[in-house]
């Protein structure tokens, strides 16, 4: 295959402000699309559904959501766990007490309620920078899992302290609780996840996005040429929280079905969800898509091959995945900084330079 | 209620002590930190796999024994040896230096003058390769790190304590050599990066790598040894952590405990860590002590935090650090 | 006003050479295609050229910056008193005496001015005596810097960090200075001062200095040879005398044309350069 | 074959007490596979699974391994295993929380796929409080017993049974929760200098086992007053402790030692033909016994499916009957090589909690050794079985899920 | 001295107009350091008005008071008219000030054309909503927006690098998308501190060019802070010299380059 974009011309400013400027690449982005939408849904088993598809398409969200916040508005957060457990809590009171409504519009509203909790926590960002705000934001992380914890109303006085997802349906069919089919979590989740995309997508090469990033790439410049310091973090700490949320609400009512908020959204989400972002690429929506990719299916990839292929012991597997996983980000990061979305440009670049070297 | 009184005073003191123990771990953050603008979050790995080296060392341990005995069907386990705690340390902060020399090798002079954030997920995928590392090579039982610090209440200051004011103070052996050990190394860290040239090419690397790399400083020889000192740190923080709670893998959580720190001190302040260290110890102590029950307990985790971010809000750049330089 | 070519002549042996060189950013993109100059011992050779032709990149790819630009260089040779050098260690280089300003100053931001300048010290074995005295000699060029000497780099002017990026340069003590634009943003009675300073330098301590400018003018006017740079390669070559009278030179990097100086008013329409290459 | 999985933890911050347990499992089952040629003649076909503790692993590893025909799961996470009681009474698999997991899930007339004799936290509460009254002349009232918890869901699980035998037996109860991981609990143990509590009992897990013991140690406090839970007294806890947490005392499902005949076999069948799951090093210790004990009662319970079906090679369904017609008698475990191991009882449609019975072991730091000092001791029903007609009547409520046995 | 009280005529016969911004006994300290003590002077609309100085004399700083960055310990700054009270540097963006930095301050993670379009914030207003959907207002305004972007692009002539990263450019390049950038927020008040500086001859006509152009074209005013003596006495209808804080002239070109007290502070030798 290679790879042109010669003859793509583009008579007009919304032709050449596309998502997907080049022909090739549309083309592939619908065929994506489509085999999504309509060929896995009949392949799909409980296996794919909730070893793979289901952490992938919802870890994406998150990590879109975070992208906005980091990779766009340049705000590195560590609350990551902490706001997901917001819209997992937050769905969860929905589901228990408005029964009638349709799920779908429990997860909206909970990604709604967690926008606010994020923009609670975005204040500080005004003065605190760097690191230093990424150290900050730990202490959402960490007061917001306390809070579930020790507060009973939240998980509905439930002896144990966790939260259990009733079951609950859209057009009839089952998409939380126990009986669910692996094809409608997953389509249920998909729809998130594109829609997610599209809006991130838009939101990004718009007022909004610009005013981000130039937030992101030097911000006192960015207050002198016209932009609102306090509007731009704060709407990126709300718009990024909200898909956060979105997907901590999916995470817990169509893919566990019960949570433990110190266990399930402890530190080690935050960090995670800041890894796929990373290493997907920052300021990039592909990027979320393959650093949630990488960061779901390599450790299951390492695992069936060593565990079911080669027959070692599970635990020296699971050490030398990690020996593995932590390589390949060096490694990676190495080769190429800005992420695996980079690495695809960078591919791209020279494949539109071939056969010539330079 | 005087009791009340000497009670606060008693949970003070210990909060102070534990301040320490958390100080002890983020000097090993604000080194790296200083040195080369980097966050290593490594660092509590590091003190994971230090505690774990030295007591294999100690113990005569074979490296490796679990994956050669899988692999050779061999039966490996000890080479039978006893050493001695100060040879074991020795020849440990040898092993810190070799990793801080691979470190630079392989991973750092890869990356000189990338972004602050591309450095700190570095250290990330360090980090996971340690924790492998150590596991592979050590196993991931308990293991007991013994090197002879006592343990316990003090006798002594419990009982003129009871003498003076009829209540004898807790403190714990452990906290005071952990606070003699802490402060030795914190004057001998600020004398180093305040009177040697080397100090202030620290700070020069951690400003601006490629300038640093143009008027002569060679950002590998800093690196190995900043980060050999920081694994030097890693192993202190190790043995005390190490002796409280036994060598394993939560040790290397200890890292959470000494970020609030970081973040009160400042990133860039060896006395910074220290100070903030008490304040964050003291602090979560006290106000566990007092609104704790109010408020169902175990606030120890968020209010560090918290309180170290109502500072920033005031003090951006934390108690001692740099200030941060906002010009165009 | 200078009579450099007879000085010129007296000095043959080459320090530096470089030789036929490409450089390739990320991999994909080739600035320099092919680039050779040489800086003989004791002289001032200037590298000139518009933006972009690449003189930055061939200061960075002879002081080995490049690598921590993800840039590299693919063919051709850079040797310094003989030796292949284009795999050392910048911090090598400059123990053997060679030293880079860089363009756009770049400062240690958080460290004071003086700590700024003794940065530049670090390479150097001499004691504390001989630290005081070179750093006495630099304030004695910059008093300015003497004045702002406590203050954070990061909080000076731009002419004042700039003063610091060349002091600090100095007090390596070096035996070849890489100066990357240094009259940018500069008064210009200190632009004169500064190449007061890079002679003295050049004749009494015998500093042989690469010197890449925009500021053609003066560049010629202290240069004893000049390179001139066009897209990565270059275009024209030879004494700075020859250049200063060459009638293209004279147009295009002097603005002067037959009639002498003309008004930046009056240049009614864009002139576009003539291309040596296009 | 009979394919049982195992999620193990062989790493993580629970490692050192997933690892014994996961040999103890492996090991039992292949001594049936080495010295019986299985169970019924049907080989047992282990298949290990690393969690890491995990939750989303736990769930990768139950998704990954259910469709070779996964007899009985053992999530050996509280998290993991409420994500499996749904997804198991779904998929018709059974489940095996032994010792913890939901307690109420004793209720078969609710949880009809999920099981955890022989006994819960619950009883665990209880047995605690019955011994603390056995050491003090029974009467409890004006006593001052602490808890101090691991902060998690596990750690929560015992407060309402000691709330209410507080109100019975008139001592003061006081909480104390310690954050995961736990590496830090000056001030929980200042408090109880403080307080002086008569008592403290322990919920904790993994590192602030080791450290709550210390710090009890350190502040002198007497050592048989405090009491963990099973999942708080293995030689993990104690070891690192050294001299200090001589006298501590834990729960006991089954008893600890390599005393007993089986070990024989397992030094002859697996240990010696280099079929050990592990280093070796393990057998014997509290946890690993008690990996062998689950171990032992799928196994009985597999041969009672066997029994009822009349066919060697099992479903999960036919599984579940089998754990469900469970009866384990002195008698079968003499027979097994486990004589005075564990306790007698037996499961039924109604009751998934076994007996609820537990002993009291107690840490002997110069042999090195967990000593058990009561005999069997039966919980409270009337307090415990109100409790979990409760919580579980809130769970089939919730779920629409009617009751059966009836 | 010319007495532009009522406004002037320039010597090219431009007519300047009443004055635009006025800076009254401005006083800024840091800490001991005065960067700039009681200096006052005015800008006139639509004239050029260059600040010069020797390093370190307080021009970049007098550019910070204007923008609102830095907030003077004394003084007062009058805008069209009325005396400012204290803004945020963005809302003193969103009047019409716009400026280019003395150390290029360009996003360097985004393209030219976002560059210069980040320019254009000011202008936009469209919703979240419709942003989120990209139909209607967000679109419109876009398309709208951009095409005010392009005309500035075909205008500095930095077409054919429209899509390239900031990044990778070339520092004059830069400076010309600065330029660009400020430009697009299409301002009264154009402030730019050394846009000449690190370009070689033919580069500064080129840049001078379009400074004249924007002042022709657009009307606007133009305040400039440049070291090119050349440059300066060039494009500036009136000139005001700095010198460690403190004014020292003030005027036409003519008359402050013949100022000795100019000369000696900061010429050196008379230029021609
Ligand atoms: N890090 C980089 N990545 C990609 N391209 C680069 C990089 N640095 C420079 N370039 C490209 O290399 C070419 C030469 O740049 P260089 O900075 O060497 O020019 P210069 O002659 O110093 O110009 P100026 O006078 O403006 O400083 C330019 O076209 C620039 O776009
Ligand atoms: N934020 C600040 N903190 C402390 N000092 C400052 C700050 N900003 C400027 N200064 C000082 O104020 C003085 C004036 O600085 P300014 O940048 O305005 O000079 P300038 O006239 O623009 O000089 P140049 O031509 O070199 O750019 C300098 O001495 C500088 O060090
Ligand atoms: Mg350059
Ligand atoms: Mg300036």
């Amino acid at each position: 295959m290679i790879y042109r974009e010669a003859g793509d011309f583009h008579t007009s400013y919304t032709g050449d402000g596309q998502t997907f400027p080049i022909r090739f690449d549309r083309y592939r982005y619908y065929a994506v699309l489509a085999v999504a939408f309509l060929v896995v849904p009949f392949l799909i088993n409980d296996y794919w559904a909730n070893a793979l598809l289901l952490p992938f398409l919802i870890y994406a969200i998150a990590a879109i959501g975070l992208n906005i916040l980091t990779g766009y508005c340049g705000q590195v957060s560590l609350g990551t766990g902490g706001f997901m457990a917001v819209g997992a809590y937050a769905c969860y009171k929905l589901m228990t007490a408005f029964p009638e409504v349709n799920i779908f519009f429990h997860v909206i509203l909970a990604g709604g309620i967690t926008a606010g909790v994020g923009v609670l926590f975005g204040l500080p960002s005004l003065r605190i920078k760097g690191f230093y705000l990424a150290v900050a934001t730990l202490a959402a992380q960490f007061f917001l899992v306390w809070l579930f914890n020790r507060v009973p109303w939240f998980y509905n006085y439930s002896a144990s302290g966790q939260i259990s997802a009733p079951e609950r349906t859209v057009f009839g069919i089952e998409v939380t609780g126990p009986n669910t089919e692996a094809w409608a979590t997953y389509l249920f989740c998909l729809v998130f996840c594109v829609v997610s995309a599209i809006i991130a997508r838009n939101l990004t090469r718009g007022r909004l996005g610009r005013s981000w990033m130039a937030i992101r790439d030097m911000d006192i410049a960015a207050e002198i040429i016209g932009v609102n310091p306090l509007r731009a973090k704060l709407s990126a700490f709300a718009i990024s929280s909200f898909f956060v949320g979105v997907s901590g609400a999916l995470f817990f009512a169509v893919y566990l079905g019960a949570v433990e908020v110190g266990e399930v959204f402890g530190i080690q989400k935050s960090f995670l969800v800041l890894f796929m972002v990373i290493i997907g690429g920052l300021g990039s929506i592909f990027g979320s898509f393959a650093g949630a990719a990488f960061l779901v299916l390599l450790p299951v990839a390492l695992k069936v091959l060593g565990v079911d292929m080669m027959g070692w012991p599970t635990d020296i597997v699971a050490h030398f995945q990690l020996l593995i996983v932590g390589g390949l980000i060096v490694t990676f990061l190495i080769l190429e900084p800005h992420g695996l979305a980079q690495l695809w440009r960078v591919a791209k670049e020279k494949l539109r330079l071939w056969p010539f070297p330079h | 209620m005087p009791d009340q009184l000497l009670f606060a005073i008693e949970v003070t003191i210990n909060g102070l002590m534990a301040g320490v123990l958390y100080a002890l771990v983020a000097l090993g953050f604000v080194l790296i930190f200083k040195a080369s603008g980097i966050f290593n979050y490594a660092q509590g790995v590091m003190a994971l796999f230090a505690a774990a080296t030295l007591v294999g060392i100690m113990d005569g341990q074979v490296p490796f024994s679990h994956l050669i005995n899988a692999i050779f069907g061999t039966d490996l386990h000890h080479f039978g040896w006893h050493l001695n705690a100060v040879v074991a340390i020795l020849l440990t902060t040898g092993v810190m230096i070799l990793l801080a020399w691979l470190v630079q090798r392989l991973v750092m002079r890869h990356l000189v003058n990338q972004e602050p954030i591309i450095l700190f997920m570095a250290t990330i995928g360090l980090a996971y390769f340690l924790e492998g590392l150590s596991d592979l090579m050590w196993g991931s039982e308990i293991k007991t790190l013994d090197v002879g610090i006592p343990q316990g209440i003090n006798e002594t200051i419990d009982q003129i304590t009871f003498e003076a004011f009829g209540y004898g103070f807790f403190i714990d052996n452990l906290d005071i050599i952990a606070t003699v050990i802490a402060a030795l190394l914190v004057l001998a860290l600020m004398a180093f990066s305040q009177y040697t040239r080397e100090g202030r090419a620290l700070r020069a690397v951690a400003d601006d790598h490629q300038a640093a790399l143009s008027v002569g400083i060679s950002l590998n020889f800093i690196w190995v040894l900043v980060w050999s000192l920081a694994g030097f740190v890693a192993l202190v923080a190790g043995i005390m952590w190490g002796a409280k709670s036994g060598v394993q893998f939560s040790l290397s959580l200890i890292a959470l405990k000494a970020l609030p720190v970081l973040m009160l001190g400042g990133f860039t302040s060896i006395p910074g860590a220290i100070v903030g260290g008490l304040i964050i110890g003291v602090g979560e102590k006290l106000f566990e002590f007092l609104l704790g029950p109010m408020l169902g307990g175990a606030t120890e985790n968020w209010f560090a935090y918290v309180l170290a971010l109502l500072f920033l809000v005031f003090r951006p750049q934390g108690l001692f650090g740099e200030r941060i330089i906002e010009r165009v | 006003m200078l009579d450099t070519a007879a000085h010129q002549e007296t000095t043959t042996e080459t320090l530096l050479e470089v030789s036929n060189i490409e450089v390739i950013y990320n991999h994909v993109i080739l600035v320099l295609k092919g680039v050779s100059l040489k800086v003989p011992k004791g002289g001032i050779t200037a590298l000139l050229g518009g933006n972009g032709a690449g003189k930055t990149t061939t200061l960075k790819a002879i002081s080995n910056l490049l690598r921590s630009e993800r840039g590299e260089v693919t063919k051709g040779s850079i040797r310094y008193r003989g030796e292949a050098v284009h795999a050392a260690d910048p911090a090598e280089l400059v123990r053997r005496g060679v030293i880079q300003v860089m363009e756009g100053r770049h400062c240690f931001e958080h460290l004071t001015v003086e700590e700024n300048l003794l940065t530049g010290f670090y390479t150097r074995k001499a004691g504390k005596g001989e630290m005081e005295a070179d750093l006495d000699k630099v304030y004695s060029y910059f008093p300015r810097l003497k004045e702002r000497r406590k203050s954070q780099a990061g909080y000076t002017s731009g002419g004042e960090q700039q003063m610091c990026a060349i002091g600090r340069a100095m007090m390596a003590k070096p035996e070849t200075i890489l100066l990357d634009e240094p009259s940018m943003g500069l008064a210009p009675q200190l632009v004169e001062e500064i190449f007061g300073i890079v002679k003295n330098l050049n004749e009494q301590e015998g500093v042989s200095f690469l010197l890449a400018e925009q500021n053609t003018n003066v560049a010629l006017r202290f240069a004893h040879y000049g390179y001139i740079l066009e897209s990565g390669r270059v275009v024209m070559d030879g004494p700075a005398k020859n250049l200063r009278e060459n009638p293209d030179v004279k147009e295009f990097y002097l603005g002067m044309s037959d009639e002498g100086r003309k008004s930046f008013r009056d240049v009614r329409s864009y002139r576009r350069r003539k291309r040596w290459l296009s | 074959d009979l394919v049982m999985p195992s999620l193990s933890y062989r790493t993580g911050p629970y490692a050192a007490n997933g690892i014994p347990f996961a040999d103890g499992y492996a090991d039992y089952f292949t001594l049936l596979n080495e010295r019986d040629g299985g169970i019924g003649g049907e080989m047992v076909r282990l298949i290990e699974c690393e969690t890491g503790y995990n939750t989303e692993k736990g769930v990768e590893c139950y998704e990954s391994t259910k469709g070779e025909g996964a007899l009985v799961y053992q999530p050996l996470s509280t998290g993991i295993t409420y994500q499996l009681i749904p997804k198991g009474t779904a998929d018709g698999i059974p489940i095996h929380s032994m010792g913890y997991g939901r307690t109420s899930a004793a209720n078969g007339k609710v949880f009809e796929w999920v099981f955890n004799y022989p006994a819960t936290y619950w009883d665990g509460a209880s047995i605690a409080v019955k011994h603390i009254q056995s050491l003090e002349g029974e009467d409890l009232s004006g006593k001052k017993i602490a808890l101090v918890y691991h902060n998690s869901a596990y750690g929560k699980e015992p407060i309402r049974t000691l709330e209410e035998l507080s109100k019975k037996h008139g001592y003061e109860l006081s909480l104390l929760p310690v954050d995961h991981p736990g590496q830090e609990q000056k001030s929980q143990w200042l408090q109880i200098r403080r307080e002086k509590p008569d008592y403290v009992m322990m919920w904790g897990w993994g590192v602030m086992n080791q450290v709550a013991i210390q710090e009890a140690a350190n502040i002198r406090f007497p050592m048989d007053h405090f009491i963990g839970i099973w999942w708080s007294g293995s030689e993990n806890d104690v070891i690192p402790v050294g001299e200090g947490a001589n006298g501590y005392k834990a729960l006991a499902l089954a008893n600890p030692g390599d005393h007993y005949p089986i070990y024989e076999d397992l030094k002859k069948h697996v240990y010696d033909t280099g079929k050990a799951a592990g280093a070796g090093d393990q057998a014997g210790t509290v946890l690993y016994n008690r990996g062998m004990y689950a171990a032992l009662l799928a196994a009985e319970a597999v041969k009672a499916a066997q029994e009822i079906h009349g066919t060697a090679d099992i479903t999960p369904a036919m599984m579940r009957d089998g754990m469900e017609a469970l009866e384990i008698t002195e008698a079968t475990m003499t027979s097994l090589g486990l004589p005075d191991f564990g306790p007698e009882f037996a499961v039924d449609c109604g009751n998934h909690g076994g007996s609820g019975l537990g002993k009291v072991q107690q840490w002997n730091a110069a042999e090195g050794t967990w000593d058990v000092i009561t005999d069997w001791i039966a919980s409270d029903r009337e307090i415990i079985d109100p409790l979990i007609a409760e919580d579980s009547a809130a769970y089939a409520a919730e779920n629409n899920i009617a009751e059966r046995c009836n | 001295m010319l007495d532009v009280s009522e406004g002037y005529t320039t010597a090219d016969g431009r007519k300047i107009g009443g004055v635009v911004m006025e800076m009254k006994n401005i006083t800024l300290r840091f800490g001991g350091v005065v960067a700039i003590e009681d200096i006052s002077f005015d800008i006139r609309e639509g004239e050029i008005r260059a600040i010069i100085g020797p390093n370190g004399a307080g021009k970049s700083s007098m550019l910070n008071v204007i923008s609102g960055f830095y907030v003077p310990q004394e003084g007062e700054v009058w805008f069209r008219g009325k005396k400012r009270p204290p803004m945020k540097p963005y809302e003193v963006a969103r009047q019409g000030i716009a400026r280019t930095f003395q150390n290029i301050a360009l996003f360097e993670g985004m393209s030219v054309l976002d560059n210069v379009m980040t320019g254009r914030l000011t202008h936009m207003k469209s919703g979240l909503l419709s942003q989120a959907i990209w139909k209607g207002r967000a679109e419109a305004e876009e398309v709208a927006n951009r095409e005010m972007a392009e005309r500035i692009i075909d205008f500095l002539e930095i077409q054919s690098i429209r899509k390239t990263p900031v990044a990778r450019l070339p520092y004059g390049l830069k400076k010309r998308v600065e330029l660009a950038r400020a430009l697009a927020a299409e301002p009264k008040l154009l402030l730019l501190d050394e846009p000449m500086a690190g370009m070689n001859v033919e580069e500064k006509e080129d840049m001078s060019r379009f400074i004249l152009d924007v002042n022709d074209e657009f009307g606007t005013t133009i305040a400039l802070i440049e070291h090119d003596m050349g440059v300066v006495m060039d494009l500036s209808d009136r000139v005001v010299v700095m010198d460690y804080g403190k004014k020292i002239g003030d005027g036409p070109p003519d008359e402050v380059r013949r100022n000795q007290e100019v000369i000696d502070a900061y010429l050196g030798v008379a230029h021609d």
